[in-house]
């Protein structure tokens, strides 16, 4: 009866479409592609489990902050400072660390961490500051703190059985295979709920891409516990924003206050949580990151933030809230360090590496801005 | 008579600004009654209504409810003492599906839960209205996201729901709709409402007693029943209103716009349309028959359309700056999406479409002289014209989007529901006003829901449905009736109810 | 048939017959000392046969940290390294000598400044191929002495790289070493950062030199605040002497033209060729000497020929 | 009839309230403070005219591409790649100036940077993607592009004669008694006229205050040409925005581009003109830098796009658009060096600075966020 042409199944459709998919195909495209060029290069290597458990490894630290940073994104707010809390959350570890342990610096570091979140929240939340600026104060400041706390040295875990622990922390292998398996079954099982309820075919695709990856990385597949740990973020995360209510009231807070004050959802605290759960996570970025090496400088992690703000936008997420996916998030972080990693393993000319790494990011972003024209779908809705 | 669900008494209200909205107000609600609210623009409707909610803290008065005071101190409270609040510019969550619209206010951990969404779907089912519910709010137009809001009050389970106008921009079977809603509720459940409208037909025939704001004071209060509409007109405008009546054969000149094969993909079905020279051409239809689209075609708004548009001879490129230069001038439907910039103030607004035609340089002086001018014409309420459009009154920024327009240039004039949330006195002089345009020549197509006034003002309707246009009329060989039934609407059910 | 790449983005493609290739891990491409570490390097291998993967870490340590695994996963023969950070660089180290990959330090030792020796390089390392920083800010320090004026305790000011680089410290503790041996007189009455960048050098000395006009001489932590302070200093139209750390282009030409007195000549290009052999001769054993650096002449105008700018 | 109780003349007050005027507070409050705590530590010279030019010489080159900024962000878009594209105009500036001489070489560095700005303005309009995403993209690929420029070295102008009027474009010294006068009186004149016609007084103050200025720095008071470009291009800049056509249209398309749209304004001609704007402010920026060494170096102006964001912000330009102020940019420039030059003069110790520059932006910030609660005024409206 209408003319409106509404395609036969939208879900079906959209689920697996250019715009809400886009950023997994452009993971994929670009893997496909680096395979090929090193293939034909001579680096076969490139697509071995080793290099892909690197990847990743490589992609954590800025995931788990990516995945924090979209939160704070999708209420709307901002948050420049990550880099420098994840610097002072390594400096207070590696400090403390010989003093009292490593659990407890561990707990120090984070505490410290949050409470940077907090304070940002609070300012901007009470005081109505610019998130940007305010961010950018803290950014200074707490750079600025790190200085002071490390004289401008670089700090070192002296004590070998902490270091020990450190390292274990971050650095031994994690047999992958079993668990794999794990996710593929329970993903095996929700892709059947969702074909039979909605005709969803995206968790089952989901499901086969996981057992394909399982079988193809082999029984002796390890990865480093990052890669393990932002695993876990990543699918806590996106639980709390797709499944719960507190995840609803996120987004709501973000795609309009007003709108979410009106139907009684306390707005500054979810957007003081926001900052929060960013700070922590930096925190925790830098605990893994003074763990890595055992040792922290006082640069270090400087200029991340800008990486974790490009990564989350290029999952998607609105820079003016409201929207936003902490899978596609990752999956963003994957793009950028994919391609650092193929230049690496390209030896691609240094000089070049800027220039194409400019040009692959917008045309990533571009692939699902402008293939994706058509009905939306709401936020946190896709997987 | 039983204690009232909600008193008020003396609320007053007055904006950082030094703006006095309400001087004292009292107003008694009660259960299975419906309690319509009327005022002129800017009289305090919205106010009170958000004072009563909680978005607003009152500057004076106490309010009471089930017989215990109560302080609102945010929105959150007064929801969960069971008051739920339609407002005028429909909060709504645009990243939000229509369904996550629906439960916002929904507690409880599990975002998904499978029997919210059975119960959203019985609710629809129950008030006869269809909605996608994973559509996404942003994605609708103005008139499905006041069904998205009345519906998330309807959910809400509360005993006193508020609807500041939630018919200003619905068309007649929406209105329908919303009219079952309000009796289900107050006769059927027994909860009281306090419904505030423009349309006096809806008060007289919905209402069970009404009571009148002007000027931030109850100007009248009292049983619907002992009332009839020219008495309730005219205690909003604090003066008589004349009905508007047709005038009969208005002179027509030669046709002005020619419009040929107008279309827009999967919107607006190959349509073409001839205005002439001070002639009104109405356009009715249902909420989504593709008017608004129309219109947008004409003043070359789509980015992908395709037809031609000729004025005076002369063909218009498909561009609104084009357009424009042309002397089309375009009202939109949703004010705050399309017709304002926020952050402007009232004269700079008025002056946007303007700027530019005579020199690069800006002059405010005579900017602020056109506003003034527009602002003592459309009567609109306002300390001055350097206030900012956000922070005036819905009817009152509606006024100012009609404004825009009124200049010399213009040269065709397409209104799409210029009316809406305007007052009853306002209303009669915007109508008057665009016939006076029409006998000065000048070509008008307006687009209006409420089918009275397209008969009322109009030499010749056309009807759409689905994107086409299905039959064309001369405004004296149809009434309201024979309309809506062209529009492939019901028959409204008002007059038996009553 | 494989296809070969031929595009000239790439470094000389592999053949089958496969080449020795080389990894060095760099700071940072666009710094220009790094850039001709790398080229040394680079220039280095290629005369040797052999193929050089070039890395570049874009300041950013945890980039390095990857950059050397990625090195570590391709199995290369060797690495250099030219760590952002002394301390963080022991644990790189440690992995490649349990990895049984040779791998050598090169522009910056490994193991905290403050506690080791330049000279006692750290164990696992092949070689470390260094300038010793607080040996040059004594070559600058014995220069500085020799421009002071003699009748009077001289105010000097030094312009800092950014906060945080073990340099800063090390460079400035030299220098003090220097003119301590020299027996000169004199007070340092402002230090304050430059941010290795020209810009923020001059607003340094230009704000330094409105606080105290009467700054006798200034010691630029790097070359490119030489040369910006050189600027605030003529502008100032004061007679304060400048001198630098680094010998670059910039700073040679300067000097000649007597906008600035001297500075300690570097030669990144030698480090890179330094590490490069270093780690071409771990593969026939132990070497036999494992610390490789090369003299740090003071120049001035005098001397300046003495110095090639190679960055 | 009215209900309005007016206060008594409205424009008085909010002319010079917190909110409008706070960002000039503020930094009348930053220079009190460090004079006096200059002059406790013995340092007198800190608001002498010679300092003053200091700072606003250091400030130029920012305040140059934050003008250009606030027309980006007015009309509710970013752009993060105006340090590279400074730097790639300074390197064509240079590696061309040997061959073709200063003024072509100028030229051409100004259309390539013109050039970037009009792709960053086409990309994000025409393909709909995200400005954030987009400038960041061109950020690190023309970032990327200068290196392959200069092949990681530095660069610098061989030929004597190119080099010296090259300095002679960007560091001889300009008097400007003659000049402050002049603008004195044109003040004067505006004042009255805005005092009869709407009883401003701000002009009025604007006039005195240039006078005494002129005064104070007396008549040998000599500036580096920078600061008069700088002063140039804000005037420029504040006289288009506020007092033309195209100005309002600025405006209008960052407050609501639909609503600007149906107005019969070419949204997308002012978003792309604006990223032009950028891209040329850029460009002279990086002219600029490359004239004051005759050099430059890969790294050049790196991050600094950032600082000039800062200054947008600081100013109170909004992030979403529809509002901002060119001259409170360059206030909030100002203050950022302002800042720096004090931590010189007082010889603070460089690991403290950031901690204090962090707190100091925030709170500066918070003098009109939090101070100026109350009645707004429209966007643009303010000098
Ligand atoms: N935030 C605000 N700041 C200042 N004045 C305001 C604000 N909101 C409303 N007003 C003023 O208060 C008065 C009452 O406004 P209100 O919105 O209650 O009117 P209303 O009766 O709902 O009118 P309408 O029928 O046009 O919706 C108006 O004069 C309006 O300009
Ligand atoms: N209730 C609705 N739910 C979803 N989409 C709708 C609805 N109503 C209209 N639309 C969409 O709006 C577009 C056409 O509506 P248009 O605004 O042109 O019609 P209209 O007759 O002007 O209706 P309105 O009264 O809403 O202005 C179509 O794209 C249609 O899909
Ligand atoms: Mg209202
Ligand atoms: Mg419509």
């Amino acid at each position: 009866m209408t003319i409106w042409t509404k395609p036969a199944s939208p879900t079906w459709r959209t689920g697996l479409g250019l715009r809400d998919a886009g950023v997994y195909y452009a993971l994929l495209l670009l893997l496909i592609v680096l395979a090929l060029v090193a293939n034909a290069a001579g680096r076969p290597g490139y697509l071995s489990p080793a290099n892909l458990g690197n990847i990743l490894y490589q992609a954590s630290l800025v995931g788990i902050m990516g995945v924090a940073m979209t939160v704070v994104l999708i209420t709307g707010a901002f948050d420049l400072s990550v880099g420098s809390v994840a610097a002072l959350a390594a400096a207070i570890l590696v400090g403390l660390a010989d003093g009292i342990g490593f659990v407890p610096a561990a707990g120090a570091a984070l505490a410290t961490a949050a409470a940077v979140g907090l304070l940002n929240g609070a300012i901007v939340n009470f005081l109505g500051i610019n998130a940007f600026i305010v961010t950018l104060g803290t950014l200074t400041a707490v750079r600025g703190l790190v200085l002071v706390l490390t004289d401008g040295r670089s700090l070192m875990v002296e004590n070998g059985d902490t270091l020990a622990r450190m390292l274990a922390f971050e650095s031994s292998r994690i047999p992958l295979f079993g668990a794999l398996l794990v996710v593929a079954a329970l993903l095996a099982v929700r892709a059947c709920l969702a074909f039979i309820r909605a005709r969803r075919v995206g968790p089952a695709i989901a499901a086969l891409a996981v057992l394909l990856l399982a079988l193809f990385l082999g029984r002796d597949f390890t990865v480093a516990p990052p890669v393990l740990y932002l695993a876990i973020v990543t699918t806590a995360a996106w639980f709390v924003l797709a499944r719960t209510v507190t995840g609803r009231r996120l987004y709501a807070v973000g795609g309009n206050a007003e709108a979410a004050r009106l139907s009684g959802i306390d707005v500054r605290a979810y957007k003081i949580g926001a900052f929060v759960v960013s700070g922590l996570a930096a925190g925790f970025a830098g605990v893994l990151f003074g763990c890595r090496l055992g040792a922290v400088n006082p640069t270090a992690l400087q200029g991340s933030e800008l990486t974790v703000i490009a990564a989350a936008i290029l999952g998607g997420t609105s820079l003016f809230g409201g929207a936003g996916s902490v899978v596609k998030t990752v999956t963003g972080a994957l793009i950028l360090f994919t391609l650092t990693n193929g230049f690496n393993i390209l030896n691609l000319g240094a000089n070049y590496q800027g220039m194409i790494e400019g040009i692959v990011v917008i045309a990533a972003a571009a692939i699902y801005t402008v293939g994706g024209r058509g009905p939306r779908r709401a936020a946190g809705a896709a997987l | 008579m039983v204690t009232p669900l909600l008193l008020a008494q003396g609320v007053a209200k007055t904006f950082p600004n030094g703006t006095i909205a309400l001087h004292g107000v009292d107003l008694a609600l009660r259960a299975g009654r419906v309690h319509g609210l009327l005022g002129a623009n800017g009289a305090g409707k919205s106010t009170l209504v958000k004072i009563l909610s909680g978005a607003l803290p009152a500057s004076g008065g106490t309010v009471t409810w089930r017989g215990a005071s109560a302080r609102w101190t945010g929105p959150a409270r007064a929801r969960a003492a069971g008051i739920a609040t339609i407002y005028q510019h429909v909060p709504l969550v645009p990243t939000l599906s229509v369904l996550e619209n629906i439960l916002l206010d929904r507690g409880g951990w599990r975002r998904d839960r499978r029997d919210q969404r059975a119960e959203v779907a019985a609710l629809l089912a129950r008030v006869g209205h269809e909605l996608d519910l994973d559509a996404l709010v942003g994605d609708l137009p103005i008139g499905a996201r006041q069904m998205v809001a009345i519906v998330q009050a309807l959910a809400s389970g509360a005993d006193l729901i508020v609807m500041d106008e939630p018919t200003a921009s619905l068309a007649g079977h929406e209105r329908e709709t919303v009219y079952r809603i309000v009796r289900m509720l107050a006769h059927a459940e027994q909860r009281a409402i306090l419904f505030i409208s423009h349309f006096l037909d809806e008060i007289v025939s919905l209402t069970d007693e009404v009571t009148v704001l002007r000027d931030g004071r109850v100007a009248l209060n009292a049983e619907t029943a002992t009332l009839d509409e020219a008495a309730i007109a005219a205690a909003i405008a604090g003066r008589s209103v004349t009905a508007l009546s047709r005038t009969a054969d208005r002179w027509i000149g030669a046709p002005a716009l020619v419009a040929t094969g107008l279309s827009v993909p999967g919107r607006l079905g190959a349509t073409d349309i001839t205005v002439a020279a001070g002639e009104i051409v109405g356009i009715a239809g249902l909420l989504g028959s593709g008017r608004s689209e129309l219109l947008h075609a004409i003043f070359g708004a789509h980015p992908v359309q395709t037809g031609n548009v000729q004025l005076h001879g002369q063909p218009v490129g498909p561009s609104p700056e084009e357009a424009v230069a042309a002397g089309i001038a375009l009202v939109p439907e949703d004010r705050a999406a399309q017709g304002y910039i926020p952050q402007f103030e009232i004269w700079k607004n008025i002056g946007l479409p303007h700027v530019g035609a005579g020199s690069w340089l800006l002059d405010p002086a005579a900017e602020r002289g056109a506003a003034d001018a527009a602002i003592a014409r459309l009567a609109i309420r306002t300390p001055d014209a350097d206030t900012i459009v956000t922070d005036l009154s819905g009817g009152n920024a509606q006024k100012v989007v009609i404004a825009k327009w009124l200049g010399e240039r213009t040269r065709l004039l397409l209104l799409d529901e210029p009316t809406a949330g305007i007052d009853i006195g306002a209303r009669t002089d915007i109508l008057q006003l665009i016939q006076s345009f029409a006998d000065d020549g000048l070509p008008v197509l307006l687009v209006s829901s409420e089918f009275s006034e397209l008969i009322a003002i109009c030499d010749r309707i056309l009807v759409m449905r689905d994107g086409r246009i299905v039959a064309e009329r001369r405004a004296g060989d149809i009434d309201e009736q024979g309309l809506i039934l062209l529009a492939g609407g019901t028959l409204p059910t008002v007059e038996q109810a009553a | 048939t494989r296809v070969r790449a031929t595009t000239p983005f790439f470094a000389a493609p592999t053949t089958g017959t496969e080449r020795p290739r080389y990894g060095l891990s760099s700071v940072g491409l666009s710094y220009p000392f790094a850039a001709a570490v790398a080229k040394g390097f680079s220039d280095a291998a290629h005369a040797a046969g052999a193929e050089a993967v070039v890395l570049d870490a874009r300041g950013d340590v945890q980039k390095q940290a990857n950059d050397i695994e990625d090195l570590m996963v391709q199995r290369v023969h060797g690495i250099a390294l030219m760590p952002l950070d002394s301390v963080v660089a022991q644990t790189w180290v440690d992995r490649a000598a349990r990895a049984g990959m040779p791998i050598a330090a090169v522009a910056a030792q490994v193991g905290d400044p403050r506690r080791r020796a330049i000279r006692n390089v750290y164990p696992g390392l092949s070689a470390l191929a260094t300038q010793d920083e607080v040996e040059a800010g004594r070559a600058a320090g014995r220069l500085a002495a020799t421009l002071l004026p003699a009748d009077r305790p001289a105010a000097i000011a030094i312009i800092e790289g950014a906060a945080g680089f073990p340099e800063v410290e090390q460079r400035a503790r030299g220098f003090r070493q220097g003119l301590d041996e020299s027996g000169a007189r004199y007070a340092i009455v402002a230090s304050q950062p430059g941010n290795w960048t020209s810009e923020k050098g001059e607003a340094a000395c230009q704000n330094i030199l409105t606080a105290r006009p009467g700054i006798d001489l200034f010691f630029n932590e790097a070359d490119d605040m030489l040369v910006g302070c050189a600027r605030a200093v003529r502008a100032a139209q004061s007679p304060a002497k400048l001198i630098g750390v680094g010998g670059s282009k910039l700073a040679i030409a300067s000097i000649k033209a007597g906008a600035a007195q001297g500075t300690v000549c570097f030669k990144p290009e030698a480090l890179g060729a330094l590490a490069f052999h270093a780690l071409a001769d771990a593969r026939g054993g132990p070497p036999a000497r494992r610390f490789l650096t090369y003299p740090l002449p003071a120049v001035t105008r005098a001397t300046i020929d003495r110095c090639v700018g190679q960055w």
